[in-house]
């Protein structure tokens, strides 16, 4: 049958059709991950806590708020480089957070960036003008000093920035609470008050009301008032986060990661780790294969040998003590799965080129005088062509699932963002014992669906291969045990 | 016997296997410095040790000092440091064969033991348990949905039944038991989440047994539901292969009855690669235990595994475990011989 | 006279294992000699197992013989190497009995009959794809354009046997072995097929080497007959002679169990030899025929193989019973 | 006389994606008699194999048409459930030998398993009396007592060819169908076979159905014969008359196509191809192979014609001597 042929044949299944929709869907979504995603995300970004550090953490995704009901608090990201109001050596940079939602924000940041002073450095403070009119100083951050030995113009936070939480310390507690005592003449108690400091910013005390107190939604007026003593003096920009109780299209891990990110990083990486591992798995396999059936003698049976012993190795185990000894690279990890994975596809290609070797089909190529490669590449290839290809589709998803059960011990590639990595940290977190299903469903879910476009495949494969392989489970099965 | 030449050539090669194995394990340990650096931090452990011990009757640091390095020195003789890797590589292959799977590090069986063998023995059952219930309710739901699936096959059933199995191939079980525990331990609220006993454990006897199945209620579930659909379904297909033979229709042909065509001449022919279907899948989730195990907190070999690979490394008990899994995936593999040449009296010449 | 293809004692051998240690070798061929001159067919007959397809291998060196030689055009090849085989293997062909398996599914019929000038790089392409075309037409393939884009399983079995048979001769053979070529075949194409063999083998001076177990097509089809059985030849002559005046037994049982189209024959019973035929892996002692032989002579049959000797001119029987008449 | 067994228009056809296969179409004959042997013969892709398959109702799920009637001592057997019919048909009445004796028997079950069990599974059976009888019937096949222990795969092909006709007559029936019982023999042992098929006609007045493509060998057993081309019966009569004067040009070519072991005339042969069977030619089935092929022949489907005796042929040629009929 010809490649077309075997194409069209694939096509005219069901599975067929849907593994290969999804395989292209698949494809092109890891193609957009590639080019929206530096190749070093995993080392550089994923694993550097500082780029997730504005996020909220362990919030589920946006979209599940349509499923609740109830107004949920999007996350606020306000930068401004402008000063609203200048007075003076006074620059007052001022951003406005529209509040309406039925749940206070989960965390209150400022970030000050790109200061440069000459003699002293510049006083800051930040302040929140409430929708009645109340307003409230948060927190006074200092910008560090001049060190010795350093000269003016001193330049702070360049690259990172200053942050200052708003909703944690003694001082924003002691400041709300005078100010619930002076504008609305309650006297809230401060452990009362210490643990809901976000909702507090954002409330009016009422009695009854649960922790005391009831949301206010309105306008608030986020300030930074910086003084400088010198004109020349310069303030980059001033950033203020409101804490989303939901966050991007798939949440936040408890470090505030955006899951979205990683899933889809992990699509590229889940393909790579199953079309390497399986087309150098079959290329091995096939290769050993034919030339163990096809040369007889001491070559067979060498080939033969090493195949029943690598077979009859207990899969799993072994690469687990591989990695954890040798590496986890994971170029390393795509290698021992090859290495072990092989002797399946050796023993049924032989086992077919045995059947043609003896039969008319090679003998009339002997006759003409044909080279033995050349009978090998173009007369006994093509009849093990489609098991080959049907062995190298199956055992994709064996090799996506190995390497998701490795990284699931911890014993992936740190410098990789795979599927199995996210659920081991969501694992290891308590994920599961604390209800953050988005961290550990979707991870999963990719996998399977990932799994399951080339199971289809295979599966679509089957009136081309047609399997009346009595030896039992396909030649995959085993090494697709190894990662369940 | 005709079937001895088969067997004994299966149980030669299984013992390669098994020696191979055990020298890839060492040789791993030993040319990438693992088993160097292991090696040198007991010896530190114990110099430490030994020092205090010293500076109690031997005062003057120089002297001390002298009196230490000379129990290093002796100390990197006894385990061999002064060699290097190869040198060690015969006795230690030697002390795994002989099951001389010496001391864990950490580790420690329940009675406090610190011998690997201890431990080890301690774990099995625990995870015979689990692999063995999982394999017969496969085995059963598997023969029976398969055969049926293959006398319907092209139905809307048996298709549907396909995608099935495609789906349970394509899901990992540590995963599943991750879905397992949200919904049925956190959601429902029915089942415990973990672990093989409640807190305090029912006192021994009936109550205590029927507490261990309600711990390996979801872990069992997880494992079934992963490997029957591809069991079924390779029972499906050998099945109806057989079933399309000749002596099939001469069976038909007979008069008699379907229940004896299919019991006799379909599914008695089929058994073989059926047995070997199963084997293969209990050799398969030998090693997925480690992970199953691992979700759902049950005590057995596999989680044994993780601990000592995830937390402080336990180098005697991870050669010891993986030797241990390959001698059980070897004798799985040689019990599927005794029983294929059992079934099929067309014994093959391999 | 010096023929084609000269086989003198040659001994093949199969090896098989019984047991851990043991094996049995196999006397597929057991001491042929069998000369074919250019240009002649001879047929060799007999029944499964009686070696006739592996002496037909042997000719063309697709088995190493384990004793024996094996000369072509005067040449020995018996132990040649492969790589010194290249010359003969343009001389010397073979029609496959199984047009199903010998041609291969994933090349088109020009590329199954421009391979074997491809192979020995003759010619160019476009001379090869010329020679592909003269050869489908030789084997009434026409018109050859039709077919050349073809794969085989846009074709009938007698098609496919026609190519089988381009596939043989578009190398200018001298010798061709056919192997039961028209047994998978309508018995009603059969004689088709065997016409056309005949005339390209006439029209190109081919010798034939015609292996099969039907008697009755060989007699058409053949200049000689030779009779195997059991890994040995029993009887060679001319066609008229082996079927008209069979003269070792076997030959004769072989000839009467011929089913003949005749209605007299249903009402009375065959004469037919008992048993089967030995095993190979352990052949009887002495004439390999002697333990189902009708007319068996103790303290002769068994003891030592009778050979082949000339009872009539150009008649050759391997039996006793024409041994006291000389 | 009621005839043993009278097919009338028996149709079998398979559903396949280019269409119904008509590999049975319409096809009548009759066994007169126990002791009576009937010749089916045809080549590949006349249909005849699937005949004996929709004589013991052996259907495979693709049947696009299956009707009929097929009258055993004058009771239709195509009226009988299911179930009735594997209990007093197959086997009790009927048994049939298979093409390919390789593969007929089960590999994991010994001989003796296989021959006793169609009785065994019958209420009140011995299974004493079974092996008893089983041994009986190899013995008269000619197979040694020991073989009932033995597994197929210890057997050579002629061997397994006669386990199964000993199967076969297990259950004492009134008819054999046999489906090209010796294809796969060599001469010496298909001689060895036609010679106990003659025997068990002769000793046991069995009657036969025997499925064959040779009509030599047909020759050697058959009392009448009939000529299936293309899903169709094209001739019949008895064996003298179609062998020596057969009717239909088919046979005619057929006949002349043997090559003659004792007789220095060539073969002939038939151009062309089979018919297809999804989409036959219309008329004769047969006329575009046909060198006598006149006007009516591709248009009009030829009924069929007495031939004088027991003969009768489906051609126009006939029609055209003795008016249309």
């Amino acid at each position: 049958m010809t490649p077309r042929g075997m194409l069209r044949e694939l096509l005219a299944t069901g599975p067929g059709k849907a593994g290969m929709g999804l395989l292209v869907a698949l494809l092109a979504l890891s193609l957009y991950a590639l080019v929206a995603f530096p190749l070093d995300f995993g080392a550089k970004r994923w694993s550097n806590p500082s780029v997730w550090a504005d996020n909220p953490r362990s919030v589920p995704p946006v979209w599940t708020g349509l499923l609740s009901g109830g107004r949920s608090m999007p996350h606020t990201v306000l930068e401004t480089e402008e000063p609203a109001e200048v007075s003076g050596a006074t620059r007052t940079y001022r951003l406005r957070l529209e509040f309406e939602a039925d749940v206070p924000p989960t965390f209150l940041t400022v970030a000050v960036a790109g200061v440069r002073y000459h003699a002293r450095p510049p006083r800051l403070e930040v302040v929140v003008r409430r929708p009645d009119g109340t307003s409230v100083v948060l927190a006074r951050p200092q910008v560090p000093g001049p060190r010795s030995g350093e000269a003016a113009p001193y330049e702070r936070f360049g690259e990172g920035s200053l942050r200052v939480a708003l909703t944690s310390g003694e001082r924003t507690t002691t400041a709300l609470r005078e100010l619930f005592l002076d504008e609305y003449a309650a006297d809230v108690p401060p452990e009362d008050l210490r643990d809901a400091l976000a909702r507090a910013i954002v409330s009016v005390p009422e009695p009854g009301a649960p922790d005391g107190l009831r949301l206010l939604r309105g306008s608030y007026d986020l300030e930074l008032r910086a003084t400088f003593d010198d004109p020349r003096d310069e303030l980059g920009s001033v950033r203020f986060v409101a804490g989303g109780s939901r966050f991007g299209l798939m949440g936040t891990d408890s470090l505030g990661r955006d899951l979205a990110q990683g899933l889809l990083i992990g699509l590229p990486i889940a393909l790579f780790i199953g079309i390497t591992a399986s087309i150098a798995s079959t290329a091995i396999g096939a290769t050993l294969g034919i030339v163990s059936g096809y040369m007889g003698g001491k070559t067979d049976l060498v080939i033969q040998r090493l195949a029943d012993v690598v077979a009859n190795v207990p899969l799993l185990p072994l690469l687990i003590f591989l990695v954890f000894v040798v590496g986890s690279h994971l170029l390393l990890i795509i290698l021992f799965l090859v290495a072990f994975s092989w002797p399946g596809l050796t023993i049924l290609v032989r086992s077919m080129v045995l059947q043609l070797r003896s039969g008319q089909l090679v003998e009339s190529a002997v006759v003409i005088g044909a080279s033995r490669w050349r009978i090998m590449s173009r007369h006994i290839f093509p009849h093990t062509a489609p098991y080959v290809l049907a062995q190298m589709i199956f055992f994709a998803p064996a090799a996506i699932l190995a390497e998701a059960g490795l990284s699931f011990l911890g014993l992936g590639d740190p410098s990789v963002v795979t599927w199995g990595q996210i659920l081991e940290s969501g694992f290891r977190t308590g994920a599961v014992f604390l209800g953050w299903w988005w961290w550990v469903i979707p991870p999963g879910v990719a996998i399977v669906i990932t799994a399951l476009t080339f199971m289809l495949l295979a599966l679509g494969m089957e009136p081309v291969v047609n399997p009346r392989l009595r030896s039992g489970a396909p030649a995959g099965y085993r090494a697709l045990g190894a990662g369940r | 016997m005709s079937f001895v030449r088969p067997l004994a050539v299966r149980a030669v090669t299984l013992i390669g296997v098994l020696l191979a194995v055990l020298v890839l394990l060492v040789v791993s340990l030993g040319a990438t410095g693992f088993s160097d650096r292991m090696l040198r931090a007991v010896v530190g452990e114990e110099v430490r040790g030994l020092r205090t011990a010293l500076a109690e009757t031997i005062r003057d640091p120089v002297e001390l000092e002298r009196a230490v390095e000379a129990q290093r020195g002796e100390l990197e003789r006894f385990y061999g440091l002064d060699r290097s890797w190869y040198t060690r590589l015969p006795d230690t292959v030697l002390r795994v064969i002989t099951l001389d799977l010496g001391e864990a590090r950490t580790l420690k069986s329940s009675s406090g033991s610190r011998r690997v063998s201890d431990i080890i023995l301690e774990r099995l059952p625990n995870t015979a348990l689990l692999i063995t219930t999982a394999l017969v309710i496969t085995a059963a739901i598997g023969l029976v949905v398969g055969s049926t699936m293959a006398a319907r096959a092209g139905t809307k059933l048996d298709r549907a039944l396909s995608y099935f199995a495609a789906t349970s191939f394509a899901i990992p079980a540590w995963w599943l038991g991750i879905l397992m525990i949200l919904l049925f331990a956190f959601q429902l609220r029915l089942l415990p989440a973990g672990g093989m006993y409640s807190t305090p454990p029912p006192e021994a006897g009936l109550l205590r047994f029927l507490d261990l199945l309600w711990h390996a209620v979801l872990p069992v579930f997880s494992l079934v539901l992963v490997t029957v659909g591809p069991y079924l379904y390779s029972v499906r297909t050998m099945t109806l292969s057989v079933a399309q033979e000749d002596h099939v229709m001469v069976a038909r042909a007979k008069g008699l009855p379907e229940g004896v065509v299919v019991r006799r001449h379909i599914l008695r022919v089929a058994a073989p690669p059926i047995v070997t279907g199963l084997i293969l899948g209990l050799t398969s989730s030998l090693g997925g235990s480690i992970l199953i195990e691992t979700v759902f907190n049950w005590r057995g070999m596999g989680r044994l595994y993780f601990d000592a690979v995830a937390g402080t490394p336990d180098e005697a008990v991870i050669v010891a475990l993986t030797f241990v899994f390959t001698l059980l995936y070897v004798a799985a593999r040689w019990l599927l011989e005794v029983l294929y040449v059992l079934l099929d009296p067309r014994v093959r010449y391999t | 006279m010096a023929g084609l293809v000269e086989l003198s004692d040659l001994v093949v051998r199969f090896h098989a294992r019984t047991g851990l240690f043991r094996t049995v070798a196999i006397h597929a061929v057991d001491g042929v000699s069998l000369t074919i001159e250019a240009g002649e067919t001879v047929a060799l007959v007999g029944e499964s197992g009686s070696g006739k397809t592996t002496l037909g291998r042997a000719s063309l060196r697709l088995v190493r013989p384990a004793s024996g030689s094996v000369r072509f055009d005067g040449r020995d090849i018996t132990d040649a190497p492969e790589r010194e085989l290249k010359g003969f293997r343009r001389q010397a062909q073979a029609i496959f009995q199984d047009p199903y398996s010998s041609l291969n599914p994933y090349h088109t019929v020009r590329e199954a009959v421009e391979e074997p000038l491809a192979v020995h790089g003759i010619g160019t392409a476009a001379e090869r794809t010329d020679r592909a075309r003269k050869a489908l037409e030789d084997v009434q393939l026409r018109p050859a354009d039709v077919f050349l884009p073809m794969y085989p399983h846009l074709l009938s079995g007698g098609q496919r046997q026609r190519v089988g048979i381009a596939r043989a001769l578009v190398l200018e053979p001298r010798y061709v072995v056919a192997d039961e070529p028209v047994s998978m075949i309508d018995a009603s194409s059969r004689a088709e097929l065997l016409y056309l063999l005949r005339d390209l083998q006439a029209t190109y001076g081919i010798a034939f080497l015609y292996v099969t177990h039907d008697i009755a097509s060989a007699r058409h089809f053949a200049g000689r007959i030779a009779v195997m059985y059991l890994g040995s030849i029993v009887e060679i002559g001319t066609p008229e002679a082996v079927v008209e005046r069979p003269l070792h037994p076997y030959t004769k049982a072989l000839i009467d169990a011929v089913p003949e189209p005749d209605p007299a024959n249903r009402l009375r019973e065959r004469p037919v030899v008992p048993g089967e035929v030995p095993s190979a892996a352990d052949p009887p002692a002495g004439c390999p025929f002697h333990p189902r032989c009708p007319r068996f002579m103790a303290g002769r049959c068994e003891l030592q193989r009778p050979t082949l000797r000339e009872v009539e001119p150009g008649h050759y029987a391997a039996c006793y019973l024409y041994e006291d008449e000389t | 006389m009621t005839p043993l067994l009278d097919v009338r228009d028996l149709r079998l056809h398979y559903e396949t994606p280019r269409g119904p296969v008509r590999a049975v179409d319409g096809v009548s004959f009759e066994i007169g008699s126990p002791g009576e042997v009937v010749g089916i013969v045809g080549e590949s892709g006349s249909g005849k194999t699937s005949m004996a398959n929709a004589l013991m109702r052996i259907l495979p799920r693709n049947v696009a048409r299956y009707d009929g009637e097929v009258l055993y001592d004058g009771e239709d057997l195509m009226a009988l459930t299911d179930e009735r019919f594997r209990k007093e048909v197959r086997w009790r009445t009927m048994a049939m030998v298979f093409q390919g004796a390789m593969s007929s028997l089960n590999p994991v079950l010994n001989v003796g398993r296989q021959v006793t069990e169609r009785v065994l599974v019958e209420s009140g059976a011995s299974k004493r009396e079974a092996y008893r009888k089983a041994e009986e019937l190899l013995e008269l096949v000619g197979l040694p007592r020991d073989i009932i222990k033995r597994y197929p795969h210890e057997l050579s092909g002629g061997m397994k060819q006669r386990v199964v006709l000993a199967m076969a007559l297990m259950m004492d029936p009134r008819i054999l169908i046999l489906d090209e019982p010796t294809s796969a023999l060599d001469v010496s042992v298909q001689a060895q076979v036609m010679n106990l098929l003659k025997q068990l006609k002769r000793e046991r007045g069995m009657a036969m159905l025997f499925i064959t493509h040779d009509i030599a060998l047909a020759s050697d057993l058959c009392d009448r014969v009939v000529v299936a081309y293309g899903g169709e019966h094209v001739e019949s009569g008895t064996l003298a008359e179609v062998l020596t004067a057969p009717k239909h040009p088919y046979t005619q070519k057929l006949i002349a196509s043997i090559p003659r072991l004792h007789d220095p005339a060539q073969p002939e042969f038939i151009p062309g191809r089979p018919p297809d069977l999804v989409d036959p030619p219309s008329g004769c089935r047969f006329h575009p192979r046909c060198d006598f092929a006149f006007e009516p022949c591709d248009s009009d489907v030829p009924p069929w014609f007495e031939a004088g005796g027991a003969q009768h042929a489906r051609c126009w040629l006939l029609g055209q001597s003795k008016g249309r009929g």
